[in-house]
C-alpha cells in the first residue's frame, strides 16, 4: 500500500450512516446523560441498546443471511468514529464485534440462528474471552483446557479483562483442545452460556466507564454444540475477532480526538484569562493546531486501516498495526494534551476530555499497545519484503 | 592547577545526618504503610495525622521552620536529605499548605497574636489548612480573582466561592484570598484572610477527580462572617504578600524525590513484570525509555542541588524549569507503570485505592493504583503553577 | 449495505498513465543523473535545462498548465502519479518559480501581451525566473515590505534589496513585489513588477548556505527601471494576487513524493551500512524511528490524497498541515542519513556536491551528501511558510 | 551517584579559569574572526595557537611534572566550553586532549621530554589516529598491523577521519600487534612522524570549520622508541584518551548551546515582525524557554559527568555515556530549535547559529553517536546493578 490503494473515498451510503449516528448520538447521548450511564452501573443503557437497535447498529456488520445489513469493516468504523465522540458506553464491541461476527463466521447453520437474531434484535449479548492472566497481549497464548467428555466438553481455566461478561448471555470462551501452551493449533472456541454452573464471574468497572471482569471457568459442562468452528482449528478465528475489534478500536481513537479537540477549542474559545479568550494566546493556539495535525493524521491512518481491512488488500494487517502503535502513541500524547490544554477543569470527573483520554488510555491496553503493535509492524513489514 | 571541590567535610556530616532520618524511618515507618504509600493509595486522615505527630515528637514536623518557632534548623541540603530520604522510604506525604506557605506567610506577615494561634497547631498538626486561592473564572490569572468581601464593624462578610481546594473536607482552617476593593489595577485591593472552617454559610461540594476519587473541592461561601482579627497584613495588600505562596514551593512541586521514589518502583515493576517472554526490562524499547528517564533525572537532581539554598533562582528560571521538568518525568513514570500493568490497566475499582480496603483486586498488585495515579498526577503539571506559567515565568526572565 | 468507494475504473486508468511516466522516465533519464539526483548531488544548470526540454518535448513541461497554455491538461490525480514517479526515479527538480507560480499570476491577471511574451520561454525552458518577495527585514511578515519603486514616465523606479533569491545568478526574470505607496495599511500600496535580468543597476550578492553552496542570494536594485508594461494588475493592488504565490504551493513544498523516494534511500542506505557488526536496519532503535517515519508518511499520503483537486483545503488547514509535517519529515530522513555515515558525517569537501567533479571521496558514497543535504534542509520548515506561520494558518483555521 | 555526589561545586580557581577564557575568547574570537580562521584553511590560526600556549591552556591537563598545570578533567571541560561557545577551530582536542595526555600517561621518560615541552610551547601538535574505515565508534576495533622488524616495527593500514592530522609533527596510530581484529589484547600504540616515509594523507575541511585527513599508512618503518606504552596493551589507553575527549567534547557542546541560546535571546530581542520584536510572540517565548531548558539540563549532565571522571567517581563510566547520549540527542534537537527559532539567516553560512548545529552533530559522530552512547549507558548500569 503506497500508491492510489492509498485513497479512502466514502460512498453516500457511507456518509449517511455517518450522519445518522452523529445526529442520534448528539441528540440522546448528551455528557451528563453519558455519565448517568455509567453512574448506574449496568454496562451501558438499555433504552440507547434498543436504539442501537432499531437503527439497524446491532445487525450492521452481519451477514445479510444471518439478518444483518452486510456492512463492511468500514462501515463498522465509521460507527465506531460515533461512539468513540460520544463516549458511548454500551457493549458494541464485545457483543456485536467480537461476539455475533464470531459466530457468523465460525458458527454453523444452528448457532447462527440460535444467537444472532437475538443479537440483531438488542436481546442477546455475547462476551468474548480470550485474554487470560498470563497472556499479556498474546490472544494464542490460552492456558484455559477444554477436555473432551462423552458428547461434549469439560472447560477449565481463567479469563481476564472479558468486556461485557456479567451482562453477557454467552461467552465465546478459547480453550486448548491441544498443543502446548503458545502453540498455534489445538485451539478451540466454545460458546458458554453466562449462568452454567462452574462459570463464577469477578464483575468491575473499567477506566473508561465500561463493565468488565474476571471469568473463572471451573469443570465447565458443555455439549458438542457449544463447539464454535473447527476443533483445535479457532486460532485464525480469534485473529479475524481481534483485527475488527482493532477496527472498532480505530474508530473510536478517532471519534476521541475529534471530541477532545472539538471540547478544547470550544473551551478556548469561551474561557477567559488574561483579559482574553485562550483562543487569543499564541503559544496555546500553536499547540491546539498541533492537536489538530495528530487528529487528521490519526483519522488518516485508521481509515486507511479499516478501508484496507474492508477491501481485504495485502498490506491490511500492517496498516491495522501501524495505525494501532499509532493511536497509543500520539494518541495519547494528543489526549495528554487536550487535558493539559483545558487546565484543572479537565482533571476532574465532572468534564469531558479526561473521559476521551482514558478511552484512549483503554484502547492502547486492548489487542496489543504501542509496542507490541509496534513489533507487528515491523515484522509484517519484513515479512513483505522478503 | 585546581582540585576537586573540597566537599568532603560538609558531605562526610550529611551522611551521618541521614544515617539519623533513616533510623528515624525505620523506627518509625511500618513497611506495610510503607508500600501504600509508594503504591500511590490514598491516606485517610489519622493516618496522615499519626505521621505527623511522628514527625513532630522527634522535632522534625517544620522542615523550613526556624528553631525560633520549633522547627529544626536545617540546612538546605539538609532538608535535600530529608525530603530524599522519606520519599525513598515510602513516608506519607503530608498536607503541607498550613506547615509551609501559611506559616511562612504568618511568620513574615502575621500578627503576635496569630503566630501564637496558628504556628504550634500547625506545627503539631491540631490544625489542617487548605486554601482558597482559585476561583472558577481565575486560574493561571489568580490576581483577578472576584470573590467578594466586605467590612461590617469587626467582621468581614465574604460572599463567593472557591476551587481546586484539596482536603477542603478535612481542613479546619482556609487561607483565603478576597477582593475587598474592584478599584485600581487588578493586583490591589486583593485582602488575605484566615477562615475557620467551622463558621456558618460554607458549604463544601466535592469534586470528584479522574481517579474516581475526592480530594478536591469547590467551597461555596455564603455570607460568611470573619473577624478582622483573622486578616493577615493590611485590606487591599494581599497581593504583595502571595510571594510566600507562589514561586515558594516550586521545587517541593517539582517533586525530583518523588520522581526517584517512583523510579524505584518503576525498575522493579519491570523486573517483575513479563511480556512476551521476558522481563519488561529486557524489552529494548521499555528499558530506552527507562534510560532517557533516569538521565533526565540526573540532571534535573543535579540542578536542584546547584541552587539549593539560593531562594531567588529557587523562584526563578531554574525553580520554574525543575517544576516544568520534574512533573513531566513524573508522569512519564506513572505512564509506563500503567504501561507495564498491559490489559489490567482497564480494570477500575477506585474502592481499592481507599485507606482500609482489604479485598482481593485484579491482576498485579501494582495493577490496581497505577492507572488511576496516572490519571490523577496529569493535574502535576497544572497546578502548583502550570508548565505554561512555568515557561512563561523562564521566558521572563531571559527577557528581563 | 455499502461497499467499497468504486473508485476501479479511474484506479486502473491511472495505473495506464504510471506506465507512461515510467516509460518516458526510463526512456529520458540516465540512471547515473537519477543516482545524483536522489543522493543531492547539486545539478548545473544545462542539466536542469536539459530536462526540462525533455519534459517540454513530451508536453509535459507546465503540469498544472491548463491545454490551452500547452499544459497537458492532467487531473489532480495525474499530477499527483506524475510527481510520485519522478520523485521515486529521481528526476531532476527544477525550478518552479516561474512554472508554478509566475505562470499561474500571468495566466489570472497578465495581459494578453505578457502572457504572449512570458508563457511560451517559461514552458520551453528559454526563461528562468527568480522572485523578489523577502526583505532583509520583512520574512514571515510579507506584506511589511519596504522595497519602494516611483513611477517615472513610462517606468518604475526601484531601489531597494530582496533576499532570499534561489537561483538569481541563472534567472534571467525576477517577479518583484515592491512598495508604491505607504499610505493606508501595509497591505496596501504593494505593486507587482516583472524584471529582466539584465536590467542595468541589479547586483547580486551570493549567499552561502550551511552546505557550503551557492543558491540563494541577495538581490541590490540600485534605481532599477522597469517599464510600466511590465506591472501585473493595477499600482498598489498586488497584495491579494499574492495568493497566486502563498499558499497555492503549500502542497509541492510538503514534498511528500519527496519524503518517500528519501525513506526509499535510507531504508537502502541502512541495509547496506553496517553498525557494531550489524545492517544498521537490524538495530531496534533505528528501525523504530524508521517505523514511525513510515507510519506518519502513510499518513500524511493519504490526507493528501484526500484533498487532492480541492483548492480550498490544499491552501487551508490540510495544506498547512501538510506543509508542516511533510517537512518535518524529510528532515529527520536527512538526519538519519547524516546518523548513518558514523565518523563519516564529520568530512565536508562542498567540491563534491558539485556537479562536474570526478575526485575520489571519502568513506562510503552517501556520506559525501548527506550532512551537507541534512543541513540545506533545515531550511524547508523555514521557507515557502514557515512552520510557524503554517501553525498560525492551522489555528486560524480552527478559530474563524 | 544518586546522592550528595551530584553536587558540583567550582573552586575560585576553576571560575578564574572560565573567567579569563571567557574575556579572552570574546575580545579575540569573534565570530567575524573565526570565519575568517576557517576560510583561510590552516587548521586553527597560528596567533590563537600561541595565545593558547601563553595562557598556559596548551599546558593545563599536562601533569606538572611535565611541565603542564596539572589540571583536572573539569578544568579542561571549563575551558572546553568557553571554546564552545566561540566555536574555536584550534586543533586542541588533537593535540593536547587526545595526543599530548596519551603521551603524557602512557609515554616513557624519553618520549614525555621529546613530546611534550614542545606542546605545552604551542611548537608541536599531535593527532591521533584511533579510527579506521571500517570500525565505525569501535576503537578497539583495528585492523592497522604493525610487525616487528628489526629494532622496530613496520605499520600498514588506513586510518580514518583523524583531526588535525595534516598540521601534526606526530601522529599517534593503533595497531594491532596480535589478536583477532576486534580483540583488547593485542592493540599497540605508535608515536609516527606525518612525513615518515609510507604516510600518505588525504586532508580536508570538516562540517564544523576544522581540518581532518584521511591517513594511509604503507609499511611505515618505526624504530622501538616509537612504541608508546606497554605492546599489545593499548587498549586501556585508547579508551581513557576517549573519556577525556569525551569530556572536552561534552564542554564544547555546553559551550555551543549557550552560545545557541544567547543568540537566538539576542535575535528575537531586536528582530520585529508584525510591528513587534519577536520576542513578544509567546509561541516563541515558550519555546525559547524550552530551549533554555535543554541547555540547563545539558550543562548539569554534562558538568556532573566530567566532575564524576575528574574524581574517579565509580559512577563516572556511565555518567559520560549518559551526557554523551543526551547531547547527541537533545542537544541536536535544541540547536535544530535554535536554528528554526531565526528564520532564513540561520541557514547561511554567514551567521553563527548554524554553526552552532554544525558543532554539534559533528560531536555526536565522534566517540559513538546517540545509540552507541546510549547502549553503553544502559550496559553499564546493568554491570553496575549486578
Amino acid at each position: 500500500m503506497t500508491g492510489l490503494d492509498l485513497r479512502v473515498e466514502l460512498s453516500p451510503e457511507q456518509r449517511m450512516l455517518q450522519d445518522a449516528a452523529a445526529r442520534y448520538l448528539e441528540k440522546a447521548y448528551g455528557f451528563q446523560e453519558r455519565q448517568a450511564i455509567v453512574a448506574a452501573g449496568s454496562d451501558g443503557d438499555a433504552g440507547k441498546w434498543r436504539d442501537f437497535a432499531q437503527m439497524g447498529w446491532l445487525g450492521l456488520p452481519l451477514p445479510e443471511s444471518d439478518g444483518g445489513n452486510g456492512g463492511s469493516a468500514l462501515d463498522l468504523f465509521l460507527l465506531a468514529q460515533a461512539f468513540g465522540k460520544a463516549l458511548a458506553v454500551e457493549p458494541y464491541l464485545s457483543t456485536v464485534v467480537l461476539g455475533a461476527m464470531t459466530v457468523a463466521a465460525a458458527g454453523n447453520a444452528a448457532q447462527r440462528a440460535r444467537i444472532l437474531p437475538g443479537v440483531i434484535a438488542g436481546r442477546t449479548r455475547l462476551a468474548f474471552g480470550c485474554t487470560e492472566p498470563e497472556s499479556g497481549y498474546a490472544l494464542l497464548d490460552v492456558q484455559t483446557r477444554a477436555r473432551a467428555s462423552g458428547d461434549g466438553f469439560v472447560l477449565t481455566g481463567d479469563k481476564s479483562v472479558v468486556l461485557g461478561a456479567a451482562s453477557a448471555d454467552h461467552l465465546l470462551i478459547s480453550a486448548r483442545t491441544a498443543g502446548a501452551r503458545d502453540s498455534r493449533l489445538g485451539i478451540s472456541l466454545f460458546l458458554v452460556d453466562r449462568t452454567a454452573p462452574g462459570v463464577t464471574l469477578r464483575p468491575y468497572g473499567t477506566i473508561d466507564g465500561r463493565r468488565a471482569a474476571e471469568v473463572k471457568l471451573q469443570e465447565v459442562r458443555v455439549g458438542r454444540d457449544a463447539l464454535l468452528g473447527e476443533l483445535h482449528g479457532a486460532a485464525a478465528r480469534i485473529e479475524h475477532a481481534q483485527a475488527l475489534g482493532i477496527v472498532t478500536l480505530l474508530g473510536e481513537a478517532v471519534g476521541c480526538l475529534e471530541g477532545a479537540l472539538a471540547c478544547t477549542v470550544e473551551y478556548h474559545r469561551n474561557r477567559h484569562q488574561f483579559g482574553k479568550p485562550l483562543s487569543s494566546f499564541q503559544a496555546l493556539r500553536h499547540r491546539v493546531a498541533d492537536l489538530y495535525v495528530a487528529k487528521e493524521e490519526t483519522r488518516a491512518l485508521c481509515l486507511l486501516a479499516a478501508h484496507a481491512h474492508a477491501a481485504g488488500e495485502p498490506g491490511a494487517a500492517q496498516a491495522l498495526a501501524g495505525a494501532k502503535a499509532w493511536v497509543g502513541q500520539a494518541g495519547r500524547h494528543a489526549a495528554e494534551e487536550a487535558v493539559q490544554l483545558h487546565g484543572a477543569i479537565a482533571i476532574t470527573d465532572e468534564y469531558v476530555v479526561g473521559h476521551y483520554l482514558k478511552r484512549i488510555i483503554a484502547i492502547d491496553r486492548l489487542f496489543g499497545d504501542t509496542g507490541t503493535a509496534l513489533d507487528r509492524y515491523i515484522e509484517l513489514g519484513r515479512a513483505a519484503d522478503a | 592547577m585546581t582540585a576537586v571541590p573540597g566537599t568532603q567535610q560538609p558531605l562526610t556530616d550529611l551522611e551521618d545526618f541521614r544515617r539519623e532520618v533513616r533510623a528515624f524511618l525505620a523506627a518509625n515507618l511500618s513497611p506495610a504503610l510503607a508500600e501504600r504509600v509508594k503504591a500511590g493509595f490514598y491516606l485517610d486522615k489519622p493516618e496522615l495525622d499519626r505521621w505527623q505527630r511522628a514527625l513532630h515528637a522527634r522535632g522534625w514536623a517544620g522542615t523550613n521552620w526556624p528553631p525560633e518557632h520549633g522547627g529544626p534548623g536545617w540546612t538546605p541540603m539538609q532538608k535535600y536529605v530529608f525530603e530524599d530520604e522519606c520519599a525513598q522510604a515510602g513516608a506519607p506525604i503530608l498536607i503541607m499548605m498550613g506547615l509551609n506557605q501559611v506559616a511562612a506567610l504568618l511568620m513574615a506577615a502575621g500578627t503576635e497574636d496569630q503566630k501564637r494561634r496558628h504556628l504550634p497547631r500547625i506545627l503539631d498538626g491540631s490544625d489542617l489548612w487548605c486554601q482558597g486561592l482559585s476561583e472558577p473564572n481565575s486560574g493561571s490569572d489568580l490576581a483577578s480573582l472576584k470573590c467578594p468581601a466586605w467590612r461590617e464593624g469587626d467582621e468581614y462578610v465574604v460572599d463567593g466561592s472557591k476551587i481546586w481546594t484539596t482536603a477542603a473536607h478535612w481542613a479546619n482552617w482556609c487561607f483565603l484570598l478576597v477582593r475587598t476593593s474592584s478599584d485600581g489595577p487588578k493586583q490591589e485591593g486583593i485582602t488575605i484572610l484566615l477562615l475557620d472552617m467551622k463558621t456558618p454559610g460554607i458549604t463544601i461540594r466535592p469534586i470528584i477527580g479522574l481517579d474516581g476519587m475526592h480530594s478536591l473541592n469547590q467551597l461555596f461561601l455564603d455570607k460568611v462572617r470573619i473577624p478582622v482579627s483573622c486578616r493577615v497584613g493590611e485590606e487591599g495588600r494581599g497581593w504583595p504578600l502571595m510571594k510566600y505562596f507562589l514561586g515558594h514551593e516550586r521545587i517541593s512541586a517539582a517533586g525530583i524525590w518523588k520522581c526517584k521514589a517512583h523510579f524505584a518502583r518503576l525498575t522493579k515493576i519491570a523486573r517483575e513484570t513479563r511480556r512476551d517472554g521476558r522481563p519488561l526490562i529486557e524489552n529494548p524499547r521499555f528499558r530506552d525509555r527507562m534510560a532517557w528517564l533516569e538521565i533526565r533525572m540526573r540532571a534535573l537532581e543535579v540542578i536542584l542541588l546547584s541552587i539549593i539554598g539560593d531562594s531567588a533562582k529557587a523562584k526563578g528560571a531554574e525553580g520554574a524549569l525543575l517544576k516544568l521538568r520534574g512533573t513531566e518525568l513524573q508522569q512519564e513514570m506513572l505512564a509506563m507503570m500503567s504501561e507495564a500493568c498491559g490489559p489490567y490497566a482497564v480494570p477500575f475499582h477506585p474502592e481499592v485505592l481507599r485507606s482500609g480496603w482489604t479485598g482481593e483486586h485484579v491482576g498485579p498488585e501494582f495493577a490496581a493504583t497505577a492507572t488511576p495515579f496516572y490519571l490523577f498526577w496529569r493535574k502535576s503539571t497544572i497546578s502548583g503553577g502550570s508548565s505554561e506559567i512555568m515557561r512563561n515565568v523562564i521566558a521572563q526572565n531571559l527577557y528581563p
